[in-house]
């Protein structure tokens, strides 16, 4: 391993340098064999190799965390790196961490002290990802719900299809604490969404000294907002009736909060696909329109979740994603094998609805 | 300053949180303890999150502003909304740092980074941020600048945010993926240095995002969750080994598992012709590739797609990214400093900046005023690539027609 | 009276019409021509259409009015742009007489409308029309009543017209083909029969167009050109003659031709097991029926499903109806006199009525207000069977929310 | 057959006695046979037989025909069925014209005479249907062209293909004289629809008298109309830039013409269907936005036909309708073969338009 001297000089521009030249940070494997990769093999739950044209092999050993994580354990995963990758790792796209070794036996050793910090081994081929998640009340003042709480919750029921690989095929989970999505989830298998499902109150004493009207009516996407004032000064007013809920006045003007502890709730979201394999990329639907927020371990949610993945699990075929099982079985019999109830809140009445329904005779009777 | 010393018994009782430490999963709760034992900030964290288990709402105030000296972005600015009961959250801002590319990092400089988060923050990280930057959690606005001088350092820079281009992250790529068509993190190094202006000082009309994956399979959700997406993709035929295509046959069911799953259906198998594929209809998914990576290899012939406008919700609902560009010689344009690429955003940009409203993606822009307009004035032609179908209705905005010589005369008669 | 002498020599050289009776396909000239022969007007109809042909443009005046006394529709009244040049065209108005189910005519039936057709008309008819009327073109206002009391005496009555329903019209059904799933002639005869006062004396917002077809081939188009579409549709198995399976097995791909097509993939065949159909996941395409029909044959427990919102362009662009109800049980609902299907229509129009601005098609109509709300409105459940996927947006419209009790107080606090 | 006093007597209601009963219309074979078809078959070109379950059999000889029909075309039609057909005939839903025989040994002599008459047989299996079509210059004020005329002379061409069986599935024609579409146009294999392509001249003088301003600016879908006053009197003003030439001011408003000799033409649309078999209804896609009107032959249209056709009938594998094949070879290789220009026009700019956008990395390169 390089010397951190050596990795990263101090710039000599003070801003603007950018992050740091990764090629330092590549394992030396892994500089050495650098788009020379033929093929990998997944060996067994959470190791895989991958051989190079010149012979070498790379072992990866994965394991999932959380993703909020304290200096002592960062510390924890750099004395592992340490011990057995020659003091390198990386961190994958979903929040996993990933030790590639170029020697093969110190693949069993370093599942053993990981299994013993309590870090799940797993997250290849046919198993659940790391699930991806936003902020929720943790950070965000935007937040309808929190994000580690329901992550944590929906992961340890999850954790059995992380450490294995025996699920139909790769499986996504992701939440997000509001719509603004800061993250996967429009696209992915399986989402909760957390949603405000009240309107704003308008705080017509302060909106006046710290929004701006016309920005605020602008920002409603469906017309609710209007500009009406209030004891005679610059306020708006919103129309009940067409609210959506989305908060977006609220981004741009603190005096519309929306969050509300009874209101505020999760939903659920099925069917999205980022990779072109086989079908195209799809945005999730909507199973699930409310779920209350229920701190801190959110059943209901949870339950909902775990109802779509056996499901899914027990109905798929081999090889097929949740979009490709529920376009093979139809959506009436996923409303059907889930138990979840189909309302009018699940056809589309948005901008582009109407290119949701079934234009034609095509029904499973 | 955060180097405080830990208290020694529990600050607040947290027995709804408690019930996150439960189960196999690793708990956060645990995390943010471990924080709390030497950051007292953090502790208050604990306790406010505890509130808002028990009131079912955050208690974070809207917005606020903090940053480093010199820098428009890099910095989520987070008061508490209960600065009295949990003075520790009262500043406890969000720090975002540019990851580097495909997250590697070796055991010194992740000590290194923790170091300063214990002295700067509130020992907190996110490995990683959902646009891809690291971040650290809980600094105080007037520990900014002296944290970026630390970080400077270990030439960590701020990521991005607000109003311009933002972090932008590559899939592992050539590090360790037989698949990956162009160098997804050379590629991504490249464009966050050459716009570390438009990273750090926003301009624009709203966010712009950035995401490289080395091939259709897309590991770094960039055709999905980016305005702009480099996706790896080859032109020439894929290569098969027919040796080790009847190997895989001889465990799977090739015309089940990969031909009939193709989306073109442009693949046959038979034991006497072995793997047949017809690559001029084949659109490059990866499914056959990904099936049997032993047998089937992409092309040598490589280059990356453009898909453009991809973003999430608001306002107008979430999009994916369309093709705008086929084929990109990425490599070919790499060599001659990315005129090709550079050109095209700065017309892109211009185009926005024109064109746009405030809070708008530059995808919505581009739907509302007609993609063919928007193709008109970057410069480039419109292609059926970019479509699934073309236009169903008649409602055709002809630009010009016909005139007769003099008519304008006849023209009330 | 129309019953004039014809003229020997021709009236109009029609020089870019004659070539127009070159080449193999009959020719409407001839037709035209022959008209002339014994009808003045239709030939200055053809000096009328050489005029356009010369002049690139149509030369009639925009609308005007005419009609049969006692009715608001049936006529479509047309006058000449140039009645000094072509005084036969000056009134030339079009009767739409509505056609036997299923367009089955007697020879003698077909004479004697040529007899009004001759006398009361330009001696030409569209066999026929676009809705399905038969058309006599070229009768002036003033013939009208007379001649709608000579089509009386044969039983023709007027078609639709304006804003109501129009001339529904069927598939031919039962009455020579095999995969009609509901008696279509029957069905269209006793809806035509029960909606006379729609039919004839318009009252709606704008036109209804309903279309009956055996099966969803859909050979009446009821889909795609109707706001009201009735297709045949089974529920149980497809039957199965698995010798006469085999039959076909020898001299067709029965794998690439059918099974490979199924847009489910719920099928199977080998010869052990013969063809083997998965019914729950069969989608009543019809494809392997067609290709099959002496080995496969739909199931016996029958109905029709109604699709709705069908039309063309104007001003949203063009809609294909969608599945309003997946199976409806239409010999039933016949035979205690249609209460289910009158009282949908009831509620459907009271609603359309209420809601929809003048001009606007059904199908408009609740695209715009969301079919969620229409639905409650005409007391149909929302099923996914209507979509073909759920919303992929969060803008859901919930309509209520909770309150705590005595919280107007805090709101403004 | 069944006398005509028989089958229609005089009805009992003056006015709104619907139209006749169907039933005595119905060939005696038919009626024996009514609901009880077993299958069919196609015989050859133009004729095929259906079994009844009662071992009965009937044979259909299809012909086509002018839509617009003469009373003496329409007698001979007459004189045709009582020779061969008992009496009966039928026409299509696409206007062919069929004649119903028990008599097996009908079936030739029955087409000898037809064929002298110039009339082809055909049009069943993998043939061209008819072509639909509507009124253009004959009789319709808002037609952009002809309709007899353009079917007549893409008729003459695809003939070949009507009185044969060898194309690779059902192909179905049809024409337009506007953009109301009166026909099945929208969702045809290949269709001719006539368009204007020039704003409508405001009628000043004439405007207020014949309609009415509020009706006609509401009737224009891309709000180019605006109230005007001209002289001091009411009227309207087009924005020229935003107008799309649908015409339907002029629909609303005979103060409004739009009819241009110069400017109104034809356009291409290819690929919509109707039937459920194998992949669901479509709406036809733009293959050609202008091509100037021609008569009285159209050449330049009855080309772009052929070329459609020919490229699919030479493309296609067997069972493909138009979309099918399209669908396989990728719309990028439908232009190529076809050598149509892809141009602006044809990316969907339309309220619904960016469902159009292909949201994948689905290439052929
Ligand atoms: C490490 C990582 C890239 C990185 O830069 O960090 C990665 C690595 C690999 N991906 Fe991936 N993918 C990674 C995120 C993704 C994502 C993005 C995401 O999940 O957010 C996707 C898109 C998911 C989607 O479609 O919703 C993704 C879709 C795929 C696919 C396509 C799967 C499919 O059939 O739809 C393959 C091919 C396969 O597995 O057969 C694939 C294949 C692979 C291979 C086999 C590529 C290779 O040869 O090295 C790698 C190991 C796969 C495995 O885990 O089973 N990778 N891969 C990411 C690991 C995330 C994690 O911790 O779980
Ligand atoms: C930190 C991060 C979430 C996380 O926990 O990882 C984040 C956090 C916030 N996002 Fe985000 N977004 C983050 C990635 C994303 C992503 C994912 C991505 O970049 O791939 C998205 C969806 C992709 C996209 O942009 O289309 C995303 C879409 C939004 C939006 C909606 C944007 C839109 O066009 O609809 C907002 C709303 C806004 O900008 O006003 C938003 C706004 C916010 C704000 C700043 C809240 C606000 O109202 O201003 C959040 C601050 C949270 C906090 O207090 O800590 N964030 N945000 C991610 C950025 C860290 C990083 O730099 O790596
Ligand atoms: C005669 C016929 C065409 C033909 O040659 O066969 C016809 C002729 C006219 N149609 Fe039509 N339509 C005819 C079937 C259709 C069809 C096809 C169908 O019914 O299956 C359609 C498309 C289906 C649909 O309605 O969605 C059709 C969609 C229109 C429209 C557009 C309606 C819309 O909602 O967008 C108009 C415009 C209007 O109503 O103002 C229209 C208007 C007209 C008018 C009345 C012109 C006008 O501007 O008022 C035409 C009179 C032509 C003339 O002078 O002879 N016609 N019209 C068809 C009716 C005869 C019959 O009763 O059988
Ligand atoms: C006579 C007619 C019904 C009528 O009430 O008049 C009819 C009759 C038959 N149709 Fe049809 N179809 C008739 C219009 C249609 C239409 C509507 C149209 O063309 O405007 C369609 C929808 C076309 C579309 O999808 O765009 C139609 C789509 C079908 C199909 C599905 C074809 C496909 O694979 O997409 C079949 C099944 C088949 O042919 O294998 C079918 C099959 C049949 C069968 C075999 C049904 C039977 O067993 O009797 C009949 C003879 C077929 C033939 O001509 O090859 N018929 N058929 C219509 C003849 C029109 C003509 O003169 O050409
Ligand atoms: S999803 Fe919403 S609440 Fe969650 S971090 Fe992003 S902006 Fe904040
Ligand atoms: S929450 Fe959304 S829909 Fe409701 S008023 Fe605010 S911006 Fe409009
Ligand atoms: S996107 Fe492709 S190249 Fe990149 S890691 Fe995934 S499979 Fe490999
Ligand atoms: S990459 Fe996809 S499209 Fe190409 S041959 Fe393989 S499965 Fe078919
Ligand atoms: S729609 Fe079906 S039932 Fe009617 S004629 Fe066509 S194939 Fe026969
Ligand atoms: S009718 Fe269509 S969906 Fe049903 S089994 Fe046959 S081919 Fe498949
Ligand atoms: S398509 Fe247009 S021009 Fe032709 S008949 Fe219908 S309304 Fe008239
Ligand atoms: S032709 Fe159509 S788009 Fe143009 S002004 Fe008239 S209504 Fe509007």
């Amino acid at each position: 391993m390089p010397s951190l001297a050596e990795t990263v000089k101090e710039p000599e521009q003070l801003t603007d340098f950018g992050p740091p030249e990764y090629w330092p940070f590549l394992p030396p494997i892994v500089q050495r064999n650098y788009g020379k990769w033929k093929y990998h093999e997944i060996l067994k739950p959470g190791v895989m190799v991958h051989v190079s044209e010149s012979g070498e092999k790379v072992y990866t050993v994965r394991c999932g965390g959380t993703r909020e994580t304290s200096t002592t354990t960062t510390r924890l995963l750099a004395d592992l790196a340490d011990k057995y990758a020659g003091g390198y790792l990386r961190f994958t796209s979903r929040n996993s961490i990933e030790f590639l070794l170029d020697n093969e036996e110190n693949i069993e050793p370093l599942i053993k002290d990981l299994t013993d910090e309590g870090f799940p081994v797993g997250g290849m081929a046919g198993s659940v990802g790391n699930m991806i998640h936003t902020q929720g009340w943790l950070h965000c003042h935007t937040s309808a719900g929190d994000a580690n709480g329901v992550t944590k919750a929906v992961m340890d029921e999850l954790h059995k299809y992380y450490v294995s690989d025996e699920l139909p095929a790769k499986l996504r989970v992701a939440f997000a604490c509001c719509i603004n999505m800061c993250g996967s989830v429009g696209a992915s298998d399986v989402a909760l969404i957390a949603l405000h499902r009240r309107p704003p109150k308008v705080q017509y004493d302060k909106i006046r000294s710290v929004c701006e009207i016309p920005g605020t009516v602008a920002a409603c996407p469906v017309d609710a907002i209007s500009p009406k004032p209030y004891n005679g000064k610059p306020s708006v007013a919103v129309n009940e009736e067409r609210c959506v809920y989305c908060g977006n006045c609220y981004s741009v003007c603190p005096a519309m909060p929306i969050a509300d502890p009874l209101n505020d709730g999760l939903s659920l979201w099925v069917g999205g696909k980022i990779s072109n394999a086989r079908v195209k990329p799809r945005l999730a639907s909507l199973a699930v329109p409310w779920m209350p927020n229920e701190p801190p371990r959110w059943p209901t949610a949870v339950k909902a979740v775990m109802t779509v993945v056996e499901a899914w699990r027990k109905g798929a075929k081999r090889g097929e994603r949740v979009i490709e099982w529920i376009d093979r079985i139809g959506w009436p019999n996923f409303f059907k094998v889930t138990g979840f109830e189909f309302t009018k809140y699940h056809i589309d009445d948005y901008r582009l609805g109407e290119t949701t329904m079934n234009y034609s005779n095509y029904v499973r009777l | 300053m955060s180097n405080e010393t830990a208290k020694k018994g529990k600050k607040w009782e947290t027995p709804l949180l408690d019930q996150l430490k439960e189960g196999p999963w690793p708990s956060f709760v645990r995390e943010l303890e471990r924080c709390a034992t030497t950051s007292p900030r953090t502790e208050d964290l604990l306790g406010q999150l505890e509130q808002s288990y028990k009131d079912n709402v955050n208690h974070w105030k809207h917005g606020g502003m903090a940053g480093v000296t010199g820098y428009g972005t890099g910095i989520t600015a987070r008061f508490s909304a209960m600065p009295e009961k949990f003075p520790g959250c009262k500043e406890y801002h969000t720090v975002r740092i540019g990851q580097t590319q495909g997250y590697f990092y070796t055991s010194e400089v992740l000590r290194k980074l923790a170091d300063i988060c214990d002295k700067y923050a509130g020992g907190l990280f996110d490995f990683h941020a959902s646009s891809g930057d690291i971040q650290t959690l809980g600094t105080r606005t007037d520990e900014l600048d002296p944290m970026f001088a630390e970080l400077r350092k270990i030439h960590f820079d701020l990521g991005g945010g607000g109003s311009g281009v933002r972090t932008p992250s590559a899939c592992i790529g050539p590090a360790r993926c037989e698949w990956a068509m162009f160098d997804t993190l050379r590629a991504c190094q490249d464009f966050v240095e050459h716009y570390q202006d438009e990273l750090h000082r926003p301009m624009f009309n709203y966010k712009w995002k950035t995401k490289f994956s080395g091939c259709p399979n897309d590991c770094d959700c960039s055709g999905v969750r980016s305005d702009l997406s480099f996706v790896g993709v080859w032109k020439d035929n894929i290569r098969i080994d027919q040796d080790a295509v009847k190997k895989y046959a001889e465990k799977m069911n090739i015309w089940e598992d990969v031909i009939y799953k193709c989306p073109t259906k442009c693949m046959s198998y038979d034991e006497k012709n072995g793997m047949v594929i017809d690559d001029s209809n084949c659109v490059k998914c990866m499914h056959c590739i990904n099936m049997m990576p032993k047998a089937l290899r992409p092309g040598v012939v490589r280059g990356a797609q453009i898909r453009f406008g991809g973003k999430v919700t608001m306002t107008v609902g979430a999009r994916l990214g369309f093709v705008l560009v086929p084929f990109y010689d990425i490599e070919k344009d790499k060599k001659e400093g990315y005129p090709f690429l550079t050109e095209l955003l700065d017309r892109i940009w211009e185009f926005w900046d024109e064109n746009g409203a405030s809070r708008e993606r530059v995808g919505e822009l581009i739907q509302r005023i007609g993609i063919g307009n928007f193709l008109e004035e970057i410069g480039l032609d419109p292609i059926p690539e970019m479509i699934a179908f073309p236009r169903q209705n008649p409602f055709i905005d002809f630009e010009e027609y016909y005139e007769e010589e003099g008519e304008e005369e006849e023209q009330e008669e």
